[in-house]
């Protein structure tokens, strides 16, 4: 018996079919969710993927989160169901509000795709068991609306309860630094990944599906992520 | 909104009353035709065209639509393919994007196009739209589009234009690539004082499909319906036509027609994507007979190219076209270059599943219309023909000019003048500061400013991307099949010598795919020139075509497509010549790749092949 | 049929970077005296008569805007 | 100190895929009656008391705006 692990497309997704990839990769079932169906086919846990949803038109997420798949999803998550969402499906996280915060235009007002050092700040979450406390890994980061942001109230809240998942690891890293920016995007506290306060719904803009093979990504610690939440669902 | 009656109030130009007004005065020339293309398509008619019949002639015998100018050169390219050659080619010059055969019951099309002159005038848009379209060609061969490549020139790096197009025209290519969900696996960026008033923006699209699966671009079946689908037509890109309509309805109540358009389209993205995911599916269920891109020249390219390869003839209901402004004639609705539309030939039994595909994606379709045995291409208006012309005379059989070829006169003084006469670094304090210079020059410094736009993971497929010396995707998962792509020119060894210049890009690009383990099968040119009016600029046309044909024959690959981008001036001086040169090529298995670097491990032997 | 006009703004806490890049640019192109710059959203709308006011600001505030991280103003335009 | 507004929209005639997107969306949100919807940029800027409309003209036209798709206003507000 192995995990069903959901992974939904919405028009303009992208990296579904990665998600599912990666699902496959750690022996657990993917199973394809349509942004249009009100239904989770019974699946153990969610990953929101990446992609630029309806465009990204509007901001990114905002059309997304009305859509039928996602009332479930919310419904699912505050029962406890593991939920990813990894860029676009972060930002539409927010939008719908199972994670605080917003993501928005990076700073350097580019579109940013490179090899990212993150480091996993909190490896209590169903999503990150598998990796070592302050692991540094390196995941592919990609995206035009990256930059982390949240008024001071709930940034306490986040680092004071731990929920700051993982951390841009911006030492050294000076590309940036002409505009004024230390990190890829000016990300908050070099946040690049929260979670809720159950630790069971995360959110990361850098992608860790891409990060499952060195032959197609820049190593395989993204893997870590997919079968840390397998450990958890095997095991309940 | 749905169509509407037309607005201006003044009469729709019937074949009725074209027959009736033989010596109604046409715009033609400022259409863009000469006197003796109008004299041809009377000919041709029997009759004066009507206003929309005079836009689809006009747009589609232009030097972008016909390669009037090109054609007798481009013939050089078949001549010179062998039967060998042509053994795994599938498809080839003359479709939306050749096609090859790389085993396993895999096929591959690849093409690239230029976008140049959009980019210059809206490098963000112009940019975008440019590898919407490529991308469009690719899907309409029944592929999935896979990666796409983007060589650019640009003038001198720190000329204050180059800081307008430069970042636009990567931000387009980035934000519309990415948006699609393609890599983007390579390209080139190259700054030369040639380019300041005319960029070249180039852009390559790969796609795999099974064999079975290739669509050809044909209306064939009596009796199969003719679908539009993707997004509405609008008055975008509709250009010098716009001067039919004030032309036509001058003088009335309307007050003089259409003021001037835009001529620059805008892209959207996510509705190319949608339309990408649909056109796949309907593939996949077997719903499609034949279909064609909409891409320059809009509607009149694709009727008259499918109704021109297929078999009969083809009737078009015009007012079923689904559109964005009011009061748009038929000669605009037939030009507009709207982009993200597509069109297809479906059978009857099947338009119910057709629409259901399209519906449950939200993509806009309709049925404008059936094949036909009547040979003819009809467009009626509101229950009024308004178009009724053999479609090969549209699509095919335009203008072919030989235009006069001169080798330029100053041509040896130029090669004369070699590097002799530069003074050479003879010190080591000189040695250094050579070096220092150029890998701080523009075009020698990191493309890092650039690819970082750029998604190069999406689909999980990228083997081999920035910094690499090609592109390499995975196709098949199981098997671990893939292609490679490059592409390279150098513009200042053309221009010194058109014929090896050419040889040399076909050779680099042939390279760069070889190093990377994989094997070269085939090659596709975008041929960017200055103006063919001028014979030396003929000269070197026709020079680097016989190179780039004479060197794939002398490596057993073939031409497989292209694009010829004429005009690329500035005043009355031509840009570098740069005949850009992709080559594809198959590895069995993308595990055994080459990466490019050295000196990965420690005690490492390096080897210089070659002399 | 009416027009309303909907300006979607980042809140003054946010950093602007675009509206921010605007601003350092002017003095380059020889534009002096614009001492800062914010840059938003501007949503133009048809509606028809019997959409109120309420509903209009519902629209903004549940999706034309995010109340996280941008402030609103709808109005009615005479057309 | 003067406030300076700048709106700037898609041309009527030039595809507008953010207003598109919205005004499609409205409805699947349950808020009907919406007829069209077109989506550009707002701009605001604090300007100093000597520069001129003329110039403010010049920076939207020639900056904040690209004349080839985009149509632009320029309004003074009171503070
Ligand atoms: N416009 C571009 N788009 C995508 N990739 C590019 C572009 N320009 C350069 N590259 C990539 O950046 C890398 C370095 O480019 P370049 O310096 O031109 O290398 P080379 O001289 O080896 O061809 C190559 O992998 C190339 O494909």
């Amino acid at each position: 018996m192995t995990a069903r692990i959901g992974v939904i497309t919405f028009p303009g997704t992208l990296d579904d079919i990665d998600a599912a990839r990666a699902v496959r990769s750690v022996d657990a079932e993917p199973v394809a969710l349509w942004h249009a169906d009100a239904d989770l086919r019974g699946v153990d846990a969610v990953i929101v993927p990446g992609g630029f949803s309806y465009g990204d038109y509007l901001r990114a997420g905002a059309i997304a989160r009305f859509a039928p798949v996602m009332t479930e999803v919310v419904r699912a998550a505050r029962r406890g169901m593991p939920v990813l969402g990894i860029c676009n499906g972060f930002q539409i996280l927010c939008e719908s509000g199972l994670l605080p915060g917003a993501l928005v235009r990076n700073a350097g007002l580019h579109f940013v795709c490179r090899d990212q050092w993150l480091r996993v700040e909190n490896n209590e979450t169903v999503w990150t068991t598998r990796y070592d406390a302050g692991a540094e890994i390196l995941v592919p980061l990609k995206n035009m609306e990256g930059r982390y942001v949240a008024d001071p109230a709930t940034l306490d809240e986040l680092e004071g309860e731990g929920r700051v998942v993982f951390r841009y690891l911006v030492d050294g890293d000076a590309s940036q630094r002409y505009l004024g920016i230390d990190s890829p995007n000016g990300a908050l506290n070099h946040i690049a990944g929260i979670a809720d306060a159950r630790g069971r719904v995360v959110g990361l803009m850098p992608h860790p599906e891409h990060a499952i093979d060195a032959l197609t990504g820049p190593s395989d610690d993204g893997l870590g992520m997919f079968l840390s939440v397998l450990d958890a669902l095997v095991a309940a | 909104m749905t169509s509407t009656q037309p607005a201006l109030g003044g009469r729709i130009d019937t074949v009725e009353h074209a027959a009736a007004t033989p010596d109604h005065p046409q715009p033609y020339r400022e259409l863009g035709l000469k006197d003796d293309e109008y004299a041809r398509i009377r000919d041709i008619l029997g009759r004066r065209p009507t206003d929309a019949e005079l836009a689809m002639y006009s747009v589609m015998w232009s030097e972008h639509c016909s390669y009037k100018s090109s054609k007798a050169h481009l013939r050089y390219f078949g001549e010179t393919t062998t039967d060998e050659m042509r053994a795994k080619m599938l498809a080839g010059i003359g479709e939306n994007a050749g096609v090859v055969d790389i085993g396993d019951g895999w096929a591959v099309t690849f093409k690239v196009e230029s976008h140049n002159h959009p980019s210059y005038v809206e490098p963000h848009q112009g940019a975008a739209t440019g590898v919407g379209g490529i991308v469009r060609d690719i899907l309409a061969m029944g592929a999935r589009p896979l990666a796409v490549l983007d060589p650019l020139r640009f003038g001198p790096a720190d000329a204050p234009d180059t800081k307008r197009v430069l970042p636009g025209v990567v931000a387009g290519i980035g934000g519309y690539g990415n948006c699609l969900g393609l890599p983007n696996i390579g390209g080139e960026v190259v700054f030369d004082p040639s380019y300041a008033g005319n960029p070249l923006v180039n852009a390559l699209c790969v796609g795999a499909m099974r064999v079975e699966d290739l669509h050809l671009a044909h209306a064939s079946g009596v009796g199969n319906k003719v679908m539009l689908f993707g997004a509405r037509t609008g008055l975008d890109g509709i250009g010098g036509v716009s001067v039919l309509a004030s032309e036509t309805f001058a003088g009335d109540e309307a007050g003089g027609g259409r003021k001037k358009l835009p001529s620059v389209q805008v892209g959207d993205p996510f509705t190319e994507k949608v339309l990408i995911e649909c056109c796949l599916e309907l593939f996949r269920s077997g719903l499609v007979v034949g279909i064609q891109d909409l891409g320059g020249a809009g509607l009149s390219c694709a009727t008259s190219e499918l109704a021109s390869a297929g078999e009969g003839g083809m009737r078009v209901e015009l007012d079923r076209v689904p559109l964005r402004a009011e009061g748009m004639t038929p000669a605009e609705i037939l030009s507009s270059e709207s982009q993200e539309r597509m069109c297809a030939v479906v059978r009857p039994d099947d338009v119910e599943a057709f629409l259901r595909v399209c519906a449950k994606w939200d993509v806009i379709a309709v049925e404008i219309g059936e094949v036909t045995d009547t040979g003819r291409l009809q467009v009626h208006w509101h229950g009024e023909t308004v178009v009724d012309v053999p479609p090969r005379t549209v699509a095919h059989e335009g203008p072919v000019y030989e235009r006069p070829v001169e080798r330029p006169a100053d041509q040896d003084a130029l090669v004369a003048d070699g590097p002799e006469r530069l003074a050479r670094p003879s010190t080591p304090g000189e040695l250094r500061e050579t070096l220092l210079r150029m890998v701080a020059s523009p075009n020698l410094a990191s493309r890092r400013w650039v690819t970082e736009q750029y998604d190069r993971y999406v689909r999980g497929n990228t083997v081999l991307a920035q910094p690499a010396d090609s592109g390499m995707v995975r196709i098949d998962e199981e098997t671990g099949r893939g292609v490679a792509v490059a592409t390279d020119c150098n513009g200042r060894y053309v221009k010194l010598d058109p014929y090896q210049g050419a040889q040399l890009a076909l050779a680099e690009a042939y390279r760069n795919v070889a190093v990377t383990g994989a094997v070269p099968l085939a090659v596709t040119n975008c041929l960017n020139f200055g103006s063919p009016e001028d014979p030396g600029v003929m000269w070197q046309f026709q020079q680097a075509v016989r190179g780039l044909a004479d060197g794939c024959r002398e490596l057993g690959i073939p031409v497989t497509g292209g694009n010829v981008s004429f005009y690329n001036q500035t005043g009355g001086t031509a840009i570098l010549p740069t005949p850009v040169v992709g080559v594809l090529g198959v590895i069995d298995d993308v595990r055994r790749r080459v990466p490019a670097g050295i000196g990965a491990e420690a005690g490492e032997t390096l080897l210089l092949l070659g002399d | 049929m009416a027009r309303v006009v909907v300006d979607v703004m980042p809140k003054q806490e946010i950093l602007d970077p675009q509206g921010q890049a605007v601003a350092r640019a002017l003095p380059r192109l020889g534009f002096d005296g614009v001492t800062s710059v914010r840059q938003g959203k501007h949503f133009e709308l048809e509606v028809d008569d019997d959409v109120d006011d309420a509903t209009l600001a519902k629209i903004a505030e549940t999706f034309l805007a995010n109340p996280v991280i941008e402030d609103w103003v709808v109005r009615r335009v005479d057309a």
